[in-house]
């Protein structure tokens, strides 16, 4: 019923943009997404807030009154189509600019063509750090594992205080094997413990039932001293395994990671999720926001009825990041440049400017390393009374102090 | 005798894809009459029987059972009817018991005091299938597979039993006790429609009698009439 | 003997070959980035589907575990094209020197993969062959997920889950078509050699072909050997198209594509089976602007992604419906014929 | 020892799941020769109608349950309806075939009209808590689980074994066109033979919500698979079997992850695919003669 109000909705709006604006170029940017297949639980949430990002920003006259056209396309999980869809953007629907996918293998599969065609690229989800190897064209959204790694492995040592965890990692997954190994390689550097991480119990994405390894770990809670769990998981899968695992009486704290921060938390977890702590790249409520981006959340909770987590706002600042590098590159070079300039010139500048400036209109202000990572704070939530509320905040400058080990690789 | 007409097959063609095997086939078979069909192998003797069934669809004819049209019934509705058939090559399931087969057999029957009266029937008149009922069918020696699939055919208490060459291959005194069971089955108001390449046999117990040749009827008459026939004799009889 | 032409004629004649090289250089010159990209996949798929056909359609050993022969082969291949700062610097294999610190051209990479692809594929078909239907149907596709297994699980050879990236671009019009048309022709020699109706022969009634004195099991490894040879390849030439290999890269909805494509173009057929990949292969990417949204007359048409897989499902099940025999049936394509049933119906 | 129990329990609730989806899979193979891969989206109908009943409608669990069953078997005839009859006799490939394009569309219709996100699906208070015995949890859940499956297992195997519908199913499936002549009604038995599994399918669904909490639109993929191999391990078209093979599927793979080393885990596919191997090649009819077929 939700869906259907919603596709309604897409055509109200649809006809709102075709009486706006017909006498400018829209500037075109697109994106990729995989909203069917394996993927499909993440690429959907892409969607729907690029959707209210859109409108937000049309709304309010466009890039300097260009309209602003967002392509979505399926990549349907699938890397081939993801290229296919690359070429499509680029040499079809002609974008400025693109970004999407929530898996290295995706974003590197679309990175690729984007770089070839020196069209700027940014991930929306994808963690692994490897992928702005990709080329100077290709950048990434989300906190990369390594830093992740080392700012939870930080934050569990010195602010939480738990001395010995456990790790459900998903050897399927990349984000899942990347995120623990940088975990324990960084949680054994700061707590001085040579194992912190007494076990680590492994699974694979589709699994359904945890409770063979949630007794594994019941029944070594005690002996190994284990204080609390941490998830490194799809959205799907931590609060099933928060379910399962109170289910069996074990009462460890649970410790997530951003790949869990979604609806999904709260609407399977429920109670079972009551105090888990984690970490994300958004809150509503961290000092300094532009007024766009709540704005946004705002419309976001109308349109959909709960909040956009992890997956919806990197989409959100993934469109942002390129909605003003065009915006800077209009500002410095003219509306008259911007109309008369090739499509290949139009690209390189926004590249450019996507390399080099610092970000206002996302959900927090950062900028992008040589290298095409962010320089961007970590939130950690914590779920109350069945919200996801703000807990804390972990600058880059936090996690990322003078002469700490970056160990970007392997 | 009765001269009540039960089936009749008029000017039937059928075959399989687009080659024709029957060219207008013409049989009649009265109430309670034992009705054979004679030929040589593959003449169409198994496909005559496979149409009356509904297993294979008529390009042409009229097939009447009872009076009413059955040219284009699906099998289980010509079966409902009371149409039994006992295959050739026996076909019993192999996968379930003696009993079970049997209860296969009695899929229509509607109670089970029916089903206690045909089973109780068929075991009187193979008692062997009795001593067997809990074995699985397809461990079955070839006799007692025949008299099986007899028997399942029976179990239905139809008023035409099909019957596709239930001698073939059995010793001497099961080929006599098939032809009692018939006569006995006969008795007690089925017709039957024989199909058989044992002609002296067939023609023993029946009253009359098809010889077909190349998909068509090529003789017909009653059956003393046709075991005296001098071509019959010499074909079908081994009488030279 | 009947000679067919199609194919085989472009084999044939210079002339034809000409101009089949001069058409590959207009369209690799002249065809924009996504056209050219799905003119690669197709030309990959049909290498697949061409390949799967020898197995599947022609021997009837029916599998869908081509997809852990891809994998194999392209592992084996990736492992020596990589560039080696990104073994030895980025992901740091574990592997050893003579592996680690080279990095081979594309042509004994190819041959390279083929052959591990075609030992793994031997090593499978080996205890695999003495099933037969849904056995074999099962052991196939857990062999599929076996292979995923252990690319996952040796971290050190295969970097795990995280797969390999920074493939250098060798993938190109020449490569694919060069040995699809290869493929093809290979595939249309055999089936008028010994070797090919023995397979055919197999498939038709395996007791038959024994009693006619075929040695079964030295043909099912002919069969199975020669199909994932070039299914390797197939795989080695997808991963430096899309430069990504992961465990999880030809997953068994890929292996379902191919096995459609030669379902829908007709087991056993091998134009049938390069009409399939064309169909396959183009569907969703040329159709996915519908389920994208469009304006029409001022109207715009919402986002229904997953309506071209939705419709290519269907489209599958009313092919089979109404053909199940597939579009070519067992036949292949031949002018002759096409120029007989154009003056058939001229005539009528 | 403890411990082993514990997780005695787990694999016995999760092949309690394996078992029932395998029963309802190896029936339409065993009776009509399909190798039935739209089974994994049966089973998520029924899984998809349970929710809506019990989250968006509120309805009380046992009537959910009975409209997830409802939801599957309307989700089986479909199946039955597009991709089993237009082709049927026409092979087990295309068969296949078309299963698989059923599986993958239905799927894709779900995921379009629903999300892929995970959906909860909430414990009735009936079957919340456990008993605890020493360091033992026994589940309530699992107790109904197990009891279901017995009680389930044992009506299919009534059915099957001993009435008149059964007896025609194991009839057609040897010899359908003999069975027709005896007066056996194959549209009907096929009709019925996907109805009951398709029930088997959506009481899978409910055993599964009530014991890992969430269900997705892509839920019946995997699942699908392991249901295959369990019936395979029992002798294809074997209902007992299945139900064994289910089991045993179930407790091996979670006493493998009890029992192992954690990095030896990722190989639990590897090590069941290896088991069914060997069991096919060394005994390819499985562990029980085909009863069904």
């Amino acid at each position: 019923m939700k869906r259907l109000g919603f596709l309604l909705l897409v055509f109200v709006m649809a006809g709102s943009v075709a009486l706006f604006g017909a006498d400018k170029e829209p500037i075109r940017i697109g994106m990729i997404a995989s909203i069917t297949g394996d993927a499909a639980e993440m690429g959907i949430e892409f969607m729907e807030s690029v959707l209210v990002a859109v409108d937000l920003i049309n709304s309010r006259g466009g890039i300097h009154g260009y309209p602003l056209s967002v392509s979505i396309v399926d990549g349907q999980s699938d890397p081939a189509a993801f290229a296919l869809k690359a070429h499509r953007l680029i040499d079809n629907i002609k974008v400025i600019a693109g970004f999407g996918a929530c898996d290295i293998s995706f974003a590197t599969a679309a990175g690729e063509v984007f770089q070839a065609k020196k069209t700027v690229f940014t991930d929306i989800a994808g963690t692994t750090p490897t992928i702005p190897l990709v080329g100077d064209y290709m950048f990434m959204t989300p906190i990369p594992d390594n830093d992740q790694g080392r700012a939870v492995a930080m934050y569990i040592n010195d602010v939480l205080g738990y001395k010995k965890t456990t790790i459900f990692k998903d050897i399927a997954s990349a984000y899942g094997t990347k995120l623990t190994e940088y975990y324990i390689h960084f949680l054994k550097e700061f707590s001085d413990d040579p194992n912190p991480v007494p076990l680590v119990v492994t699974y694979e994405t589709f699994d359904e039932d945890f409770s063979p390894q949630l007794t594994r770990i019941k029944a070594q809670a005690e002996k190994l001293g284990l204080e609390a769990i941490v998830l490194p998981t799809w959205p799907r899968d931590a609060p099933t395994i928060a379910v399962q695992a109170r289910a069996l009486g074990i009462d460890l704290a649970f410790i997530g990671t951003d790949g869990v921060d979604t609806t999904a938390l709260i609407d399977v977890g429920g109670d079972s999720v009551e105090g888990m702590v984690y970490a994300t790249h958004y809150d509503p409520s961290i000092p300094g926001q532009p007024q766009i981006c709540l704005d946004y959340v705002e419309e976001f909770r109308a349109r959909y009825d709960y909040d956009p987590g992890a997956f919806g706002t990197m989409a959100y600042d993934s469109l942002m990041i390129m909605v003003e590098a065009v915006k800077a590159v209009i500002d410095e070079k003219g509306e008259a440049w911007w109309d008369s300039a090739g499509l290949a010139d139009k690209r390189t500048a926004t590249r450019d400017k996507v390399a080099t400036m610092t970000f206002q209109w996302t959900s927090q202000a950062f900028s992008f390393t040589p290298e095409g990572w962010p320089r961007r704070a970590l939130v950690w939530r914590v779920v109350e009374n069945g919200e996801r509320v703000f807990y804390d905040f972990q600058s880059y400058e936090d996690y990322t102090p003078e002469g700490v080990e970056t160990l970007p690789f392997k | 005798m009765s001269t009540e007409l039960l089936l009749e097959l008029s000017e039937v063609t059928a075959g399989y894809g687009k080659m024709p095997v029957l060219h207008g086939v013409s049989i009649k078979c009265h109430r309670g009459e034992i009705v054979t069909l004679l030929g040589a192998n593959g003449v169409g003797k198994t496909t005559t029987l496979r149409t009356i069934l509904g297993q294979l669809k008529p390009r042409d004819g009229e097939i009447k059972f009872n009076g009413a049209d059955i040219t284009r019934l699906p099998p289980h509705k010509t079966a409902a009817l009371g149409v039994a058939h006992s295959p050739e090559g026996r076909n019993i399931f192999g996968n379930l018991t003696v009993i079970e087969n049997l209860r296969a057999g009695a899929h229509l029957l509607k109670t089970r005091k029916e089903l206690k009266e045909h089973l109780d029937r068929v075991y009187s008149m193979f008692p062997r299938l009795k001593e067997r009922r809990t074995q699985i069918a397809g461990s079955l020696s070839g006799g007692e597979q025949q008299m099986l699939a007899m028997g399942r055919a029976l179990m239905s208490n139809p008023r035409l039993m099909l019957l596709d060459e239930p001698s073939l291959g059995l010793a001497p005194q099961l080929v006599k006790l098939v032809a009692d069971t018939l006569t006995e089955v006969n008795r007690t108001g089925t017709s039957v429609l024989l199909v058989e390449q044992n002609a002296r046999l067939a023609l023993e117990i029946s009253r009359y009698g098809y010889v077909m040749e190349k998909g068509a009827i090529a003789l017909e008459g009653n059956a003393k009439e046709l075991g005296a026939n001098e071509q019959v004799k010499k074909v079908y009889l081994g009488i030279a | 003997m009947r000679v067919r032409e199609g194919f085989t004629a472009v084999a044939r004649y210079p002339i034809g070959i000409g101009l089949v090289v001069l058409v590959l250089f207009l369209l690799d010159r002249s065809l924009p980035g996504f056209w050219l990209t799905l003119f690669l996949l197709f030309g990959i798929n049909t290498i697949l589907a061409v390949s799967l056909n020898i197995t599947n359609g022609w021997a009837n050993l029916f599998s869908i575990g081509h997809g852990g022969i891809m994998l194999a082969g392209g592992y084996a291949a990736a492992l020596f094209t990589l560039p080696v700062f990104f073994k030895v610097d980025i992901i740091g294999l574990h592997l050893p020197g003579w592996i680690l610190n080279v990095q081979i051209p594309f042509l004994p990479a190819l041959l390279l993969g083929g052959v591990v692809g075609s030992i793994v594929g031997i090593l499978l078909a080996l205890p695999a062959l003495r099933l037969r239907g849904i056995y074999f149907i099962l052991v196939t596709l857990g062999f599929n997920l076996i292979m995923v297994s252990i690319a996952e699980n040796l971290p050190n050879y295969t970097n795990g889950a995280m797969g390999l990236r920074q493939f250098p671009l060798y993938t190109n019009v020449w490569w694919v078509w060069g040995i699809a048309f290869l493929v093809i022709y290979i595939a249309l020699r055999l089936r008028k050699s010994y070797i090919g109706r023995a397979f055919i022969a197999i498939g038709r009634d395996q007791e038959l072909a024994e009693h006619m004195g075929i040695n079964l099991l030295k043909y099912k490894i002919y069969a199975f050997g020669l199909s994932t040879f070039f299914t390797a390849i197939g795989g080695i030439l997808w991963v430096h198209l899309i430069l990504n290999l992961f465990p999880n890269a030809f997953s068994l909805a890929l292996v379902f594509h191919v096995v459609t494509m030669i379902v829908i173009g007709g087991m056993g057929s091998v134009s049938g089976a390069v009409i399939g990949a064309a169909i396959i292969t183009g569907f969703t990417e040329v159709l996915a602007p519908i389920e994208e949204g469009f304006q029409v007359f001022g109207v715009q048409v919402p986002h229904l992604f997953g309506l071209t897989t939705l419709l290519l499902a269907v489209v599958l099940i009313l092919i089979l419906i109404l053909r199940p025999q597939g579009i070519m049936g067992e036949g292949e394509f031949s002018l002759q014929g096409l120029r007989k049933r154009l003056s058939r119906s001229k005539a009528e | 020892m403890t411990y082993f129990i514990q997780q005695m329990l787990n694999g016995v609730c999760w092949g309690s799941i394996l078992a029932m989806l395998g029963a309802g899979y190896t029936m339409t193979f065993g009776i009509i020769g399909l190798v039935n891969f739209a089974h994994g989206e049966i089973f998520m109908a029924g899984a998809f109608a349970a929710y809506f009943a019990l989250h968006v409608a509120g309805l009380p669990f046992g009537v959910a349950a009975v409209l997830g069953i409802l939801g599957a078997i309307a989700i089986g005839l479909l199946v039955e309806r597009i991709a089993f009859r237009p082709v049927r006799g026409s092979g087990m490939i295309t068969l296949f075939i078309t299963s698989f394009a059923a599986s993958i569309g239905i799927r894709t219709l779900f995921v379009m009209l629903f999300t892929d996100r995970a959906k909860p699906f909430s414990m009735p208070a009936f079957l919340k808590g456990a008993y605890l015995i020493g360091d033992l949890f026994i589940f309530k859940k699992t107790i109904a689980v197990v009891i279901v499956l017995v009680v389930v297992g044992a009506l299919l195997m009534y059915l099957v074994k001993k009435t008149k519908t059964g007896i025609a199913m194991r009839a057609m499936s040897y010899d359908s066109e003999t069975a027709q002549s005896m007066g056996i009604n194959t549209e009907k038995i096929i009709i019925i033979t996907f109805i009951i599994a398709s029930a088997l399918a959506g009481v899978a669904a409910i055993m599964w919500g009530v014991s890992y909490g969430r269900i997705r639109s892509s839920m019946g993929m995997m699942p699908v698979v392991d249901a295959f191999i369990a019936s395979v391990i029992g002798g294809l078209g074997n209902v007992f079997g299945a139900i064994v093979g289910g089991l045993i599927l179930g407790i091996g793979e979670t006493l493998f992850v009890a029992y192992l080393p954690p990095e030896l885990i990722g190989l639990r596919t590897l090590f069941v695919w290896i088991v069914l191997f060997i069991i096919i090649i060394v005994k390819p009819s499985g562990l029980f003669r085909a009863n069904v077929k």
